[in-house]
C-alpha cells in the first residue's frame, strides 16, 4: 500500500468517523477549509478494489462495504424497512415522475393512496415535500432526498433502473400526452390508410383520438 | 350492467385496498401466486390494488407486449372474474363494479357498427386503458428494480459504530469598555448611601393666619370672602399655603364664638364676619 | 494499493460493519470457519499508514481513526455572545477592588451573585482566582487578567477612569439609572404587546385568506 499523504490520511478519518454520508464541503470545512477532491479521488480509486469502498451518492461520500460481499454480510436481524406493495409503487413513482403530487400518483396507480403510504416513506426519509404546484388547489409535491440516494446506492437520479428507456418510451409522461402523440401518429397513418387502422380497433396498435384528461 | 348513459372517463377507484403484504423474498419483489387458478384469484381479492390492478395481471397473462394486448379479451376476462365473484358471494369494493360497468359499455361500444359510435370513440377509450396499464406496469417494474439494487443495511453496511464527528461550540465573550465602566459607575450609583434632603418652602404658619385674620376681621364691617384675607401679591405656593392656614384659623375663629361663617352653596365662596359679643 | 484477495476483503468488510470489535474466532465464524490469522496480519499493515488503523486491544480487533487524526474529529466553532448585565458589573468590581472574594462582590453590587457569572467570566479568559484570603473561611479571591487589559485596551489597571470621572461623565446619577430602566422595562412591555395584538390580527385574517385561496 503506498503511503498516503496527510490530507488524504485526514480526509479518510473524517469520513471514517463520520455517523452519515458528507458532502465535500462538509469534509473541507473539518480540516480547516481544505479543498478535497483530489484527496477524494485518490481515496475512491484506493478502495475501488478493498472489502471496503468509498462511493458518492447525490453529493454525498461514505465508506460502504463492497457489494459483492452481501452474501458474507446480511445479518438475521432485519434492519431494513420492509415495504407495502404500495409504499414500493408509491416510492417508485416519486423517484421516476419526481416532483410528483399526490393526485399524479394516484392517477398512475389507479387508487387511492392513503395518507399513511406517503408518511411512511417521508418517515423512512426517501420522500420529502418538495413544495406546492402553482396551479388551482396548489397541491403539495413530493420529490426524493439525498437519503433515498444513499439508500438505493445511486450516484444521482440519472441511476435509476430504466429510467432512460422509459423516458424514451413515453412513459414517464401523462396519459393525456401519450394520447395526444398517437394521435398525431394516427392522423398520418389514416389519411395513408385508414381502412386497415379502423378493422384493428381492438389490437392496442389503434392510434386514437383524445378523450379527456386523467392526469388530475 | 351496461351503462345506458356515457361513462367516457376511465373510473378511479374510490378507496385503497389494504396495502398488500407479499410474500418477500430479499429482494422484495411481488411472488406471483398462480394467477391461472381461479380460486387462487379469488382468495386473492383482498390483495389486488383495486380495478387497475386486476386488469394489470389479467393483460399479462395474454403473455403479450402489453402494447398488443386484445382489450376485448381483457374486458372478457375481468366481467368474468367479477361474475365468479359474485358466485362465491364474496363483497367487492364498488369501485371494482364501476370499473365492470364501464368495461360492459366499451365492450359494446367496440362491437357496434363505426358509423353509428360517438365522440370519443371507444377506439380512443381502449387506447386510454391500455396507455395506463403500460404507465402501471412501468412503475410496478421500475418498484421492483429499484428494491433489488444493493441497499444499505441489506446488502451494504456502513460503519456500524462511528466514532462520530463533533463540533465544538466555544463561546467568545463580548463587552466593550463603555460597559465595563458604565456598569461599575451603575454599581456605584445603586448601592452609594442615600440622603434624602427636603427642600425649605414658604408656608404661612396657622399661627400667623390666625393673628391677621382676626387682626382683619376687627377692621372689617361686613362680610369678608374667606380670599380677602390672603396677602396680595403672594408667591402663588405661599398662596395656597396661606388658604389653607386662614381656612383653619376662620374655623378656630368661629369655634372660639370670635367671628362667623357662611357659605351659600357647595364649594361657593366662603364668607365671614365679626361676631361682636352679644350677637348670638 | 495492491490488490487484496478475497479473504482479506471478506474480513476487512466484516469488520468495518460489525457495531463491536470481534475476536479472530468471530470473524472466522462469519466467513465459514476460515481461518483470518494471516489476512489479518495483512491487514494491520495495510492500514498502519494510514487514516484508519486496523487495531488488536486484547482477543478483540476493531478499525479506529489513527490517533494523530483524532483531533480533526473535533471542530471548534465560535459563537460570540455578549456579556449579561451581571456579569459586566461582577467583571467591572473584580477589576477595581481586585483581589476580591465572591462574598466582597456581593457586598457592592448590592446583590447575590450566581456562581455561574464567574464562570463565565473565567471561560472568556478575564479572571483568574488569585488565591485565597487569609481569614476565616479562606475564600477564594479574584483577579484579572492580561488578556483582560488586551481586551479593554488598557495597558495598566490604574487606566480604568476613577470615580470622580464616572460622576463628571453623569454615570453616578441614580436618577438617569433608574429612568433608563423603567424605560427598558416600558419598552418591553410595549413592544410585547404589540406583538401579541399582530399575532392575534394575523390568527383572525389567516384562515379567512386560506379559505379564498382555495375557493378560488
Amino acid at each position: 500500500m503506498s503511503e498516503p499523504d496527510d490530507l488524504v490520511r485526514a480526509v479518510e478519518a473524517v469520513l471514517f468517523a463520520s455517523e452519515r454520508p458528507l458532502s465535500r464541503e462538509e469534509i473541507g470545512e473539518h480540516l480547516g477549509g481544505a479543498d478535497v477532491r483530489e484527496a477524494l479521488a485518490e481515496l475512491e480509486e484506493t478502495y475501488r478494489t478493498r472489502g471496503v469502498t468509498l462511493v458518492k451518492r447525490g453529493r454525498l461520500w461514505h465508506f460502504q462495504t463492497a457489494p459483492d460481499l452481501a452474501h458474507l454480510l446480511r445479518r438475521e436481524r432485519e434492519e431494513v424497512r420492509r415495504l407495502s406493495r404500495a409504499a414500493t409503487e408509491c416510492l417508485a413513482i416519486v423517484a421516476y415522475h419526481e416532483p410528483v403530487s399526490r393526485a399524479e400518483i394516484e392517477s398512475i396507480r389507479g387508487v387511492q393512496t392513503a395518507k399513511g403510504t406517503l408518511d411512511v416513506l417521508m418517515e423512512a426519509g426517501w420522500v420529502r415535500i418538495a413544495g406546492r404546484r402553482d396551479v388551482p388547489g396548489r397541491p403539495v409535491i413530493y420529490a426524493t432526498t439525498p437519503e433515498f440516494l444513499t439508500h438505493f446506492g445511486l450516484a444521482t437520479r440519472r441511476e435509476l433502473p430504466g429510467l432512460a428507456e422509459l423516458r424514451a418510451a413515453g412513459l414517464l409522461d401523462p396519459v393525456a400526452e401519450a394520447m395526444e402523440r398517437e394521435m398525431d401518429a394516427h392522423a398520418e397513418v389514416a389519411s395513408q390508410s385508414a381502412e386497415s387502422v379502423e378493422d384493428d380497433a381492438m389490437d392496442g396498435d389503434t392510434p386514437s383520438l383524445d378523450m379527456g384528461d386523467q392526469s388530475a | 350492467m351496461t351503462d345506458p348513459g356515457e361513462p367516457q372517463q376511465l373510473p378511479l377507484a374510490t378507496a385503497d385496498m389494504p396495502d398488500f403484504a407479499w410474500p418477500d423474498d430479499a429482494a422484495g419483489e411481488r411472488a406471483e401466486p398462480d394467477r391461472d387458478d381461479p380460486a387462487r384469484l379469488y382468495l386473492d381479492i383482498d390483495g389486488w390494488e383495486g380495478p387497475l390492478d386486476i386488469l394489470l395481471d389479467l393483460a399479462r397473462r395474454q403473455k403479450v407486449d402489453l402494447r398488443k394486448i386484445s382489450i376485448l379479451e381483457l374486458v372478457d376476462q375481468y366481467l368474468a372474474f367479477i361474475d365468479r365473484a359474485g358466485e362465491m358471494k364474496l363483497e367487492l369494493a364498488a369501485d371494482y363494479l364501476v370499473m365492470a360497468a364501464w368495461l360492459a359499455y366499451l365492450k359494446s361500444a367496440l362491437l357496434l357498427p363505426k358509423e353509428e359510435q360517438e365522440d370519443p370513440s371507444p377506439a380512443e377509450l381502449a387506447l386510454r386503458l391500455q396507455l395506463r396499464l403500460q404507465r402501471l406496469a412501468a412503475m410496478r417494474e421500475a418498484a421492483a428494480r429499484l428494491m433489488a439494487r444493493d441497499r444499505l443495511g441489506r446488502d451494504v453496511f456502513g460503519r456500524d459504530a462511528p466514532e462520530g464527528l463533533r463540533v465544538l461550540k466555544k463561546r467568545a465573550w463580548q463587552c466593550e469598555w463603555f460597559d465595563l465602566v458604565q456598569a461599575y459607575g451603575q454599581v456605584k450609583a445603586r448601592t452609594a448611601p442615600v440622603v434624602h434632603m427636603v427642600r425649605e418652602r414658604m408656608v404661612m404658619t396657622l399661627e400667623s393666619a390666625l393673628n391677621r385674620v382676626s387682626a382683619m376681621l376687627g377692621v372689617a364691617i361686613d362680610w369678608m370672602e374667606l380670599r380677602q384675607f390672603l396677602p396680595p401679591h403672594a408667591d402663588p405656593k405661599l398662596k395656597k399655603s396661606a388658604l389653607a392656614s386662614s381656612f383653619v384659623a376662620a374655623l378656630e375663629l368661629a369655634k372660639q364664638g370670635r367671628a362667623e361663617l357662611a357659605q351659600d352653596e357647595t364649594f361657593g365662596p366662603l364668607r365671614l364676619r365679626v361676631l361682636k359679643k352679644g350677637d348670638k
